[in-house]
């Protein structure tokens, strides 16, 4: 799949960016506003998911390759799982840390709460993209695999 | 029964509808709706479950804090019920990742069998 | 204690990025081997803590009951060991096995992950927590069956899917309305509310049989139990003694025993249809066992079978315990009924995995399951033959081993509480013993097919398993003998009594069950 | 009457309405359509019911999974939409599920007797309140901070979240607060769901599942 046609890939340039940074704006201040990681999580993919969808698979790869996706979904997952181990050493799992508490309003404040938001944002953005890249480019058996550049991602793990 | 018991009934209502949807059809996408409806109804009982009405007119109050410290007393007393919202969260998530799994499984089995019938997808029997 | 959880969590998340490194090569076992060896070592320091009381661990030290809890007391201790157990030998299986398969990554990553969910619904003191962890270990085991992205495999991952999100949304529900009539999450406060708010009225009842549904399903009880006997056979064999060892288990039986004792309290409604859900599963599992022409598939519905066992048992424990305020003389059945089942619950766990393993070795040396096709391995895979034999009289509850002492002591339990007046406890115990004759029948037949007799087509140059999956194997296989040991005193103390006494402790002492004065206090106030 | 519970029930039969739609119609693009409207009808009950967190993430979980289903239908030729369903298992699931109706029907009208009843709609237990050693297991007392130990104390923990969450969390965000601070363990369950889901999408969409051995049989 090539891409859309001219207008759409037009209309996506100028607002994939204004999505993502919807979606940056959500997660950094989730506990201020509405929001949080999940939806800015969410959000961000759905940016990365309209440029695939306009551009084609092939050029979404210049962005953001289904390897990225994959690795900094795990990144995120175990930078949260850190964030609890951190409070796990300093008392509980878990444990928010008072001194950091931080003033109600500010974006520095609730402690360990927006670190949590980031690493949220960024696995569920990167896991859901790669999710959507690996359910877009499946094809079946038999047809022409010149269309599925990062799915090799799965065969070179298995050559190896 | 009061009146104030009938938004339960239908979100049971819908809850059944999506049971409905997953038992008697049998194309593999209807069942993928009928899931996605059943998870809709969980996720409208538990928001229901914390709703909390005024005791005057107006819109219900938000569990989140927009102006001074000092106006958190009058949101202990008046907002609605934050911990459903943060259990319904989780479980929108859990809902999209079963959606998840579930579509990458029906594309699976499409390439498979060739069909979404699930009439016709039965090697399996005994 | 949360370290249960975290470790198989860590493993869970470094896997896919380790996988990509090493390749199908068998390496790719080794993180998850050390882990899971790290876990039972850390379950075994649970088992072995000369404190007897239970342990409660609050997450972010929040205090009771605002925060989420982490409870291990005796149940979720034997279960805990119990699940450390038969993962490290799977994994140690898998070593081996999995090389057939692609992406051991992806494998272990699922496989831990699963690890994780279930350590964390044993170890969860709160109803949602339970939930989430609930899903993990469901939705891990989802695409585990699917593993091998075979039609049938594809068909029978589907099938479990949609009827697994079904048991989940059940579930919720139940969680909603718990949380709407007690407006808490805790297992032990909500316990505490419903004991203060008198008896049990009908949207408790509600939530109770939405609970039911939900875990019967994940339990595979037998209304509920169609996604079984395609699941479990689907998986690659290490998932499939997961599946049938543990899984069903911890997420069905365990949280069932949870709720109906220490959350509703026991009333003997839940007794008496967890008894005839038992019974029911009992008797059809057996019978549709017979029938089966796939190793697998039989295996699979002999554990319906058995997890039978294990539910009457809990179940009778459950109706007695109940009655034993009128009747005095029925708690001692009901300790002995609810030690029948748990006993059961670990050796089903030890033959059962030993059972798939063994069938993953002979599908692994022979290609094929079915079992007209199979024969004279007795010979040809002599550790895979013996450790089959073990399993095989294991489970059809031949004397020397574990799984002849806990059918006796279900058995005798319930003709026990029968003959204190209450006859219809014959029905359950005539037909546990015609089942335990009618397992013997099949595994007899299995033994005839797949060991015996002259060599066919597709076992002729069959070679023994490798070494990981033979030591995996021989290891349950003694282990299966060995859990004999359990109606000793001295180990049934230290195993399994722990556990029953969490079920069967009253009032104000099932409170303790989720807040030991002691946690309370040792819950740093950070917030003050 | 309240006009947020007319309003409310007019969106939850819409909600029915769509629903019942999505499922009859044979079309699977229209059922999808259909479902994505019932979706936007969840999205505004969760923002009259003062839950605009919700509303955002279900709006953008609903996009993607719209999405996904579209190109899933869009490019695969089904042609099973018109089969019959089998009236045996409807007709015996209509009972069960009537049955269930039943029950809730039961559960929901509130018998007026003693013992613990379901709280109507917009009154929560939060609204509760009880002394303060009812949030306290017994015989615990010091379990209830001194400074609070005389006021009257919610009855749901829903209700002291909302009590104490501010100055505890400082999240001005409630619901983000439980979310990442007082059930912060239950959400780290939450993302490790999403991780299993897409590591289990990658190992069901793998190319080759296993290889093969030149003597595998067929298992039926």
């Amino acid at each position: 799949m090539g891409g859309m046609s001219l207008i759409v890939k037009n209309i996506t340039r100028l607002v994939a960016a204004f999505i993502a940074l919807f979606g940056a704006y959500i997660v950094l201040y989730g506990h201020l506003t509405p929001g949080g990681g999940f939806a800015g999580g969410v959000i961000l993919a759905s940016a990365l998911v309209l440029v695939v969808l306009a551009f084609g698979e092939e050029f979404s790869r210049q962005i953001f390759s289904h390897g990225a996706a994959r690795v900094s979904d795990s990144a995120g997952a175990l930078v949260f799982l850190l964030v609890g181990l951190s409070g796990y050493l300093a008392g509980a799992f878990f444990a928010n840390f008072p001194d950091l508490l931080g003033t109600v309003g500010r974006l520095a404040s609730a402690g360990t709460i927006p670190i949590s938001n980031l690493a949220i944002g960024v696995k569920v953005g990167a896991g859901l993209f790669g999710v959507f890249l690996a359910l877009a480019l499946f094809r079946r058996r038999g047809e022409r695999r010149s269309m599925e550049p990062d799915l090799e991602v799965f065969d070179t793990e298995a050559r190896s | 029964m009061t009146l104030e018991m009938m938004p339960y009934l239908l979100a049971f209502v819908l809850l059944v509808i999506g049971l409905y949807a997953i038992v008697a059809k049998r194309n593999v996408i209807k069942v993928i709706v009928g899931l996605v409806i059943i998870q809709y109804a969980t996720n409208l009982f538990l928001i229901l479950v914390g709703y909390r009405r005024l005791a005057g007119e107006g819109a219900p109050v938000v569990p989140i804090l927009t102006g001074p410290v000092s106006e958190a007393g009058r949101l202990a007393e008046q907002a609605v019920d934050p911990l459903p919202q943060a259990l319904i969260l989780t479980s929108i998530v859990i809902g999209l990742s079963v959606t998840a799994l579930m579509v990458a499984l029906a594309i699976r089995l499409y390439d498979r069998y060739g069909t979404f019938d699930t009439g016709r997808i039965r090697n399996l029997r005994g | 204690m949360p370290l249960l959880v975290a470790v198989p969590l860590a493993g869970g998340f470094l896997m896919p990025l380790v996988g990509r490194l090493t390749g199908p090569r068998r390496a790719a076992a080794i993180l998850p081997i050390v882990m899971a060896a790290g876990i039972l070592v850390l379950a075994l320091g649970l088992l072995f803590r000369s404190d007897p009381t239970p342990l409660t661990y609050w997450m972010g030290a929040w205090r009771f009951p605002v925060g989420i809890s982490l409870v291990a007391d005796g149940l979720s201790k034997l279960v805990l060991l119990v699940i450390a157990v038969i993962s490290l030998l799977a994994l140690l299986f898998s070593m081996d096995y999995m090389t057939r398969y692609t992406s051991p990554g992806l494998y272990y990553s699922l496989f831990m992950l699963m690890l994780a969910g279930m350590n964390g619904v044993v170890l969860a003191g709160d109803l949602f927590n339970l939930f989430v962890f609930l899903e993990i270990a469901s939705i891990a085991s989802y695409a585990l069956v699917a593993f091998g992205t075979e039609a049938d495999e594809l068909e029978a991952s589907f099938k479990y899917l949609v009827l697994g999100a079904i048991a989940s949304v059940f579930v919720l529900v139940g969680i909603a309305i718990v949380y709407n009539v007690t407006g808490h999450l805790n297992l032990a406060k909500i316990a505490e509310v419903l004991r203060a708010g008198g008896g049990l009225t009908v949207p408790l009842y509600l939530a109770a049989a939405f609970f039911l549904m939900g875990f019967g399903l994940k339990a595979a009880m037998v209304p509920f139990h169609a996604w079984l006997p395609d699941a479990h056979p689907s998986a690659p064999a290490p998932i499939s003694a997961m599946l049938s060892g543990v899984l069903i288990k911890a997420c069905g039986v365990y949280v069932l025993c949870r709720l109906v004792f220490s959350v509703f309290g026991n009333h003997e409604a839940f007794g008496v249809i967890l008894v005839v859900m038992g019974t029911l599963s009992m008797v059809l599992g057996a019978l549709m066992a017979t029938g089966q022409k796939d190793l697998k598939r039989l295996l699979a519905y002999s554990s319906i079978s058995q997890v039978g066992y294990v539910v009457t048992a809990i179940g009778a424990g459950v109706v007695s315990f109940a009655w034993s305020t009128s009747e005095p003389a029925l708690a001692a059945v009901a300790a002995l009924a609810l030690f029948g089942g748990f006993f059961h619950l670990v050796n089903h766990a030890i033959f059962k995995s030993l059972l798939f393993l063994c069938s993953g070795s002979v599908e692994h040396a022979t290609g094929t399951r079915l079992l007209a096709r199979l024969g004279g391995l007795g010979q040809r895979m002599p550790v895979t033959g013996w450790s089959l034999r073990a399993g095989a009289l294991a489970i059809s509850g031949v004397p020397p081993f574990g799984g002849f002492w806990s059918k006796l002591i279900i058995i005798v339990a319930l003709v026990q509480a029968a003959a204190l007046g209450h006859w219809a406890f014959y029905v359950p115990a005539v037909l546990a013993v015609a089942v335990a004759v009618v397992t013997l029948v099949y595994y007899a037949k299995v033994q005839r097919w797949v060991l015996g007799g002259e060599p066919s087509a597709a076992t002729a140059d069959a070679r023994e398993a490798p070494l990981g999956m033979t030591v995996a194997m021989a290891l349950l296989a003694v282990l299966s003998l060995a859990s004999a040991a359990i109606i000793h005193p001295a180990v049934k103390q230290r195993l399994i009594d722990p556990a029953t006494k969490v079920l069967t402790a009253q009032g104000a002492e099932a409170s303790e069950v989720g807040v030991p004065a002691a946690a309370l206090t040792e819950a740093a106030d950070r917030r003050e | 009457m309240d006009p947020l519970l007319v309003l409310l029930l007019v969106l939850l039969g819409f909600m029915l309405i769509g629903s019942l739609i999505a499922i009859e119609t044979r079309d699977l693009l229209s059922s999808i359509i259909s479902i994505g409207a019932v979706g936007l009808a969840l999205n505004v009950v969760f923002l009259m019911l003062g839950a605009p967190d919700l509303a955002i993430t279900q709006a953008v979980v609903e996009i993607i999974i719209l999405v996904v289903l579209l190109r899933v239908i869009l490019t695969r030729r089904d042609e099973s939409y018109a089969t019959s369903r089998s009236t045996l298992a409807v007709g015996s699931v209509l009972l069960v599920l009537g049955f269930l109706v039943a029950l809730v029907f039961g559960a929901l009208s509130r018998s007026g007797g003693g013992g613990l009843q379901m709280r109507p709609f917009g009154d929560p237990l939060m609204n509760e309140s009880g002394p303060a050693t009812a949030m306290a297991p017994a015989g615990e007392p010091q379990a209830v901070p001194p400074e609070h130990r005389t006021e009257a104390m919610p009855q749901s923990i829903g209700g002291a979240y909302l009590k104490y969450g501010l100055e505890k969390t400082r999240a001005a965000n409630y619901v983000t607060g439980i979310l990442l601070d007082y059930r912060a363990y239950d959400t780290l369950g939450e993302a490790t769901v999403i991780f299993v889901a897409v590591i289990g999408a990658y190992a069901v969409l793998r190319k080759v599942g296993r290889h093969r051995h030149g003597r595998d049989v067929v298992n039926r």
